[in-house]
């Protein structure tokens, strides 16, 4: 029982008991720097944790919450994954609210402060509990709280159509959450068990037999659409762009970079730990996930394509990168999960930069989003034009950036999957294509130097989102330079998630 | 009740307006205007954005209403100094916005009206595919009611036969959730809290308590019998939050009674005689010492539970009041917070102010 | 297929409530109305839950005079869930309350298709 | 003991349908009043008597509480409103 097996659970219960005494704090700095602090601590806990596992004989270990074992009481483990995906996550928090810090103190009113950063918290325990938890049960709740701690910073801006964005996430993330509770509720009817690992010896039991098959079925779908309307795949992304479109920079880019994925991992484990890679393969659910991905990753492109509003395109590329994702795990190999595992860590990355970089020219461009009013901005704002270049090149996917590996790898898992190669390929090079199709022209419009507009010179970004942003490009750099090391630890992270 | 008179008339009345040309004058009206005016310059629509302290002075009791007053979208400004005169460049501005407006009319229904049809066939069918999958998985589930389907395994049986000598608690469902899976209702008590918060940032208006509210004092029969009834309803309360582990109830319904007996006495004596009881900062900081008592005391048991030594706290005889080990302290802080932020959403909700 | 659901008929039941709850939260205009559908939804799905865990002929889980015994109690896991789930319930309803009086304090109208109108007015003009 | 059962579960299902096909809202939440306290009734007959005190006390009393409040108060902003647009 060495001192790393506590980390998971202080990692949880830090940003808990941090929101509830950051009540008292009212000004700005303050709160902000006590939250980032948070995030940092469990994004160096998590690294500490990820590299004590490394050299670690046993491959995972399970931290019992309380005095019963695993069937009775609840659990938390914790994997190379789990401690890879906290530490990406809680970084990203962590750059993502140094980002955006100036533009919220403008736009959260200064009454509000600091129940904005006690969501903050909230938001970071909640995701770490999705990322750690065995149970699904406790996934559930804390899903709820995620979702609420999401819509109440979306909203913190006060204005018509973030109010709007929030009222239609929760009514799309209600439906969500529904089914979700339903198929927990099937998944206990069948099997009796509530933590994963003994719900995947009864499921197998079933299996073999080939007892209970639709409720089988049923519960494994359920949990897809519910996490499919949760991290916006394309039939189920309409409340995105609103979202994303009209909420401050740093929620922008934390609900983009982090929210989204915090459900993708849960529905991981769900595949991986509760039905195991054979048993999901017979369910057939796979291929749907698949075609749904290349779906989303098309249109998403095409879409952002015909956007003038600068957040409303990054938002809408997101449901493209989402695409590629689910499109990784529909492969249901372990080489297909590593690379879809790679994408989410190169996206969480790229987007939340873009975000940034992009509420940086909002600010220098007078407010005004659309994109024909930014024309010349990256001359104005040199850092925020060279982050905004990298996160672009690195979602198109352009060597030496994040984007890069993740793509490559999405196309070697699709070769060696047996069925659907072609398509695969072709839809990643399509999609590839699509997105230099927007990426491409709006960079030239920011580096363009004639019919530049004059920028009023009033706005001085302040010195933490210039730090944010290079350290964000810097950590994007490494994980398009260092992607041999990276993918054989994805790769046998996920195939001991099981 | 506005949505009272029905929907149809309502809607038809937006509809008219839908079509109509020159009368701009109906309330939807004047949102576009607002929405027109504040999205060309691009400020995004902030009604509230104003806080310059003037706006409390301003209030008056009577309209002290969330957020209403700041909304009023003054109409002077738009049209010249006082009303009457309209100079020449402004009528001209106001004709070509309300032909452009014509124009955009006539795109906008058609482009609602095929929305509206498509959007509720396809959730008639989705709904009518949903229930019949649903119903079809239910024939393969086990039978209702029978001992022998399969969620009566050895979970079941353990939470049965060993609940009372491993958490000393007669009530099996309350043993469950504050010692066997006490995670779940910490994230439990912190999705209570999630919301209050939340409530709190969208409802509570900005001025702060200084205004005291014309209180509506109630008839005098209203408030005798609460001052009746409200003694039995806090002992009930308190009894089935003590008893959580002994017999059914326990903090959550328990802390729920309490908060209806605060919220029942603030309705009939006035929220200001609550409010010297318990005024916002004092209902914050309770609820987060329960959380926080509820978080550390708990997470002392699950650290000591994972490695493995056996927590020092005597489970006491079963049957008597302080018997459950930790469950009597835990179910008093979940009690306490349930109450806490009952009573603070019906004081959000009925004042906007606690 | 019928026989089995003429057996289990709560849950039957409880299944028909969430596709009504469903269907009046996707289909209902009143944002209130949705809240209900919501509700609705959320009750249906713990009376399924609690049906699963009934088990015929046996007593609530409240160990009487010291039986412990296995025949006597049915199964308290699902009450436990959806104890939890109720007071979620709450505060998902609360949390939306709030939103819809902001949405009626800037739009005037609780209808959503008024307001998707008057988004899609403000939008088509920029 | 069954044909009690059937019919509040008929009530659950009728209270269900009843609320979207109400003009008024006050009508649908008495509506959904009735509809969690029956079922806290069913719930008390599946032998969970927890689950019924907690239903009864939490969804039927704090969640119509609340549902009522609300009401009141857009009625109360919707003559603010009105009388607002009339003194102007």
């Amino acid at each position: 029982m060495q001192l790393y097996h506590h980390f998971p659970f202080i990692i949880i219960m830090l940003p808990m008991v941090m929101s509830v005494l950051i009540l008292p704090f009212k000004n700005e700095i303050t709160l902000r720097s006590i939250s980032m602090l948070i995030q940092a601590i469990c994004a160096a806990l998590s690294f500490w944790l990820f590299a004590s596992l490394l050299n670690s004989p046993v491959e995972y270990f399970t931290y019992q919450l309380g005095s019963f074992p695993a069937p009775w009481g609840n659990e938390l483990r914790a994997g190379l994954i789990e401690a890879i995906m906290s530490g990406a996550f809680a970084t990203v928090l962590f750059f993502s609210t140094m980002g955006g810090g100036q533009d919220t103190a403008r736009d959260v009113k200064p009454g509000k402060r600091h129940y904005f950063y006690i969501m903050i918290n909230l938001l970071t325990s909640s995701l770490m509990v999705l990322i750690y938890t065995n149970d699904i049960f406790t996934g559930y709740v804390f899903m709820e709280i995620h979702m609420l701690a999401a819509c109440a910073i979306l909203m913190a801006k006060e204005s018509g159509e973030t109010i709007k964005a929030t009222i239609k996430y929760m009514c799309m993330s209600i439906v969500g959450s529904m089914l979700f509770l339903l198929s927990i509720a099937f998944l206990y009817g069948i099997t009796g068990h509530l933590l994963m690992e003994p719900a995947k010896i009864v499921i197998a039991r079933f299996a073999e037999a080939g007892l209970y098959w639709i409720p089988m079925v049923l519960t494994i779908t359920l949990f897809s659409i519910a996490v499919f309307i949760k991290s916006s795949l394309l039939p189920f992304h309409t409340w995105l762009p609103d979202a994303h479109g009209y909420a401050t920079t740093s929620v922008s880019a934390i609900l983009s970079g982090v929210v989204l994925k915090g459900y993708v991992i849960l529905l991981l484990k769900l595949i991986i730990r509760v039905y195991g890679i054979d048993v999901s393969d017979i369910l057939g659910i796979m291929p749907a996930i698949f075609w749904l991905g290349l779906l989303s990753m098309t249109m998403g492109s095409l879409i952002a394509l015909t956007q003038k509003d600068i957040k409303r395109m990054i938002a809408y590329s997101s449901v493209a990168h989402i695409g590629y994702i689910f499109m990784g795990i529909g492969f249901n190999t372990i080489f297909g999960f590593a690379a879809a595992g790679y994408h989410i860590l190169a996206h969480a990355f790229s987007k939340s930069m873009l975000f940034i970089a992009a509420g940086r020219f909002i600010n220098t461009a007078g407010g005004s989003k659309n994109i024909p009013d930014l024309v010349g901005v990256a001359r104005k704002d040199k850092l925020a034009g060279v982050a905004f270049l990298v996160g672009a090149l690195s979602l198109i996917g352009i060597p030496l950036f994040a984007g890069f590996p993740s793509k490559f790898y999405l196309a070697t898992a699709a070769v060696r999957e047996g069925q659907g190669i072609w398509i695969a390929v072709i839809v990643l090079a399509v999609s590839t294509l699509l997105n230099a199709l927007y990426y491409i022209p709006t960079l030239q419009k920011f580096f363009s130097r004639d019919n530049a507009q004059e920028f009023s010179a009033d706005y001085v970004p302040d010195k933490s989102s210039s730090i944010a942003l290079v350290c964000l490009i810097i950590a994007n750099i490494f994980l398009g330079v260092s992607y041999i090391p990276l993918i054989s630890i994805l790769e046998r992270g996920f195939s001991f998630l099981g | 009740m506005p949505e009272a008179k029905n929907d149809k008339n309502k809607f038809d009345k937006f509809v008219n307006w839908v079509n109509a040309d020159e009368d701009i004058s109906s309330r939807e009206e004047e949102n576009i205007a607002d929405d027109d005016n504040d999205n060309r310059n691009d400020k995004s629509r902030d009604h509230f954005d104003n806080d310059s302290p003037s706006i409390c002075d301003r209030l008056e009791p009577e309209d002290f209403h969330m957020g209403v007053v700041d909304e009023e979208f003054d109409y002077s400004e738009m049209f010249g100094d006082d009303s009457g005169r309209i100079d020449q460049d402004q009528a001209a501005a106001l004709a070509e916005n309300s032909a452009r407006r014509v124009v955009l009319r006539k795109g906008v229904r058609d482009r609602f009206r095929t929305t509206q049809v498509f959007f509720t066939l396809v959730s008639v069918l989705l709904t009518i595919g949903i229930v019949g999958v649903l119903l079809l998985a239910l024939s393969q589930m086990p039978q209702f009611g029978d001992p022998a389907s399969p969620t009566n395994n050895e979970v079941y049986e353990r939470y049965v036969q060993r609940g009372v000598e491993d958490t000393g608690a007669t009530n099996i469902v309350a043993a469950i959730i504050l010692d066997y899976r006490a995670f779940d209702t910490l994230g439990e008590a912190f999705v209570l809290f999630t919301a209050l918060i939340g409530v709190i940032m969208l409802v509570r208006t900005s001025c702060g308590s200084q205004f005291i509210l014309v209180e509506r004092t109630q008839p005098l029969m209203l408030r005798f019998m609460i001052m009746l009834i409200s003694p039995f309803i806090l002992i009930y309360g308190i009894y089935i939050l003590l008893n959580g582990h002994l017999t059914p109830g326990g903090g959550f319904s328990g802390g729920a009674i309490l908060g209806s007996a605060l919220s029942l006495y603030a309705i009939s004596f006035g929220a200001q005689k609550v409010r010297t009881l318990l005024s916002f900062k004092t209902l914050l900081i309770s609820i987060s010492i329960a959380l926080l008592f509820y978080a550390i005391v708990k997470g002392y048991s699950f650290v000591i539970g994972a490695s493995g030594l056996s927590s020092g706290i005597p489970l006491g005889t079963p049957g008597n009041l302080f018997s459950g080990g930790l469950i009597v302290p835990l179910n008093i802080s979940v009690g306490i917070v349930v109450a806490f932020t009952v009573y603070g959403l019906y004081a959000l909700f009925s004042e906007g102010e606690v | 297929m019928l026989e089995a659901l003429r057996s289990n008929y709560i849950e039957a039941t409880a299944l028909i409530l969430f596709g009504i709850g469903l269907a009046t939260l996707l289909w209902e205009k009143n944002l209130i109305k949705k809240i209900i559908g919501f509700n609705i939804m959320e009750t249906s799905i713990f009376l399924f839950l609690t049906a699963k865990g009934y088990i015929a002929g046996r007593g609530a889980p409240i160990i009487t005079d010291g039986i412990t015994d296995v025949e006597y109690y049915i199964n308290p896991l699902p009450s436990a869930i959806v104890l939890t789930g109720i007071v979620i319930a709450v505060s998902i309803t609360a949390f939306m309350l709030a939103l819809c009086l902001k949405i009626y304090d800037i739009y005037g109208t609780l209808d959503m298709d008024k307001i998707t109108v008057m988004d899609m007015a403000e939008r088509s003009e920029d | 003991m069954v044909f009690f059962q059937i019919l509040l579960l008929g009530f659950l299902v009728f209270c269900a349908l009843a609320v979207s096909f109400t003009k008024r809202i006050i009508s649908a939440v008495v509506i959904f009043m009735s509809y969690s306290i029956v079922m806290s009734i069913i719930w008390l007959m599946l032998e969970s008597p927890d689950l019924a005190l907690t239903e009864a006390a939490v969804g039927a009393g704090i969640t119509s509480v609340i549902f009522l409040l609300v009401i009141k108060r857009i009625n109360t902003m919707e003559e603010a409103r009105s009388n607002a647009r009339g003194k102007k």
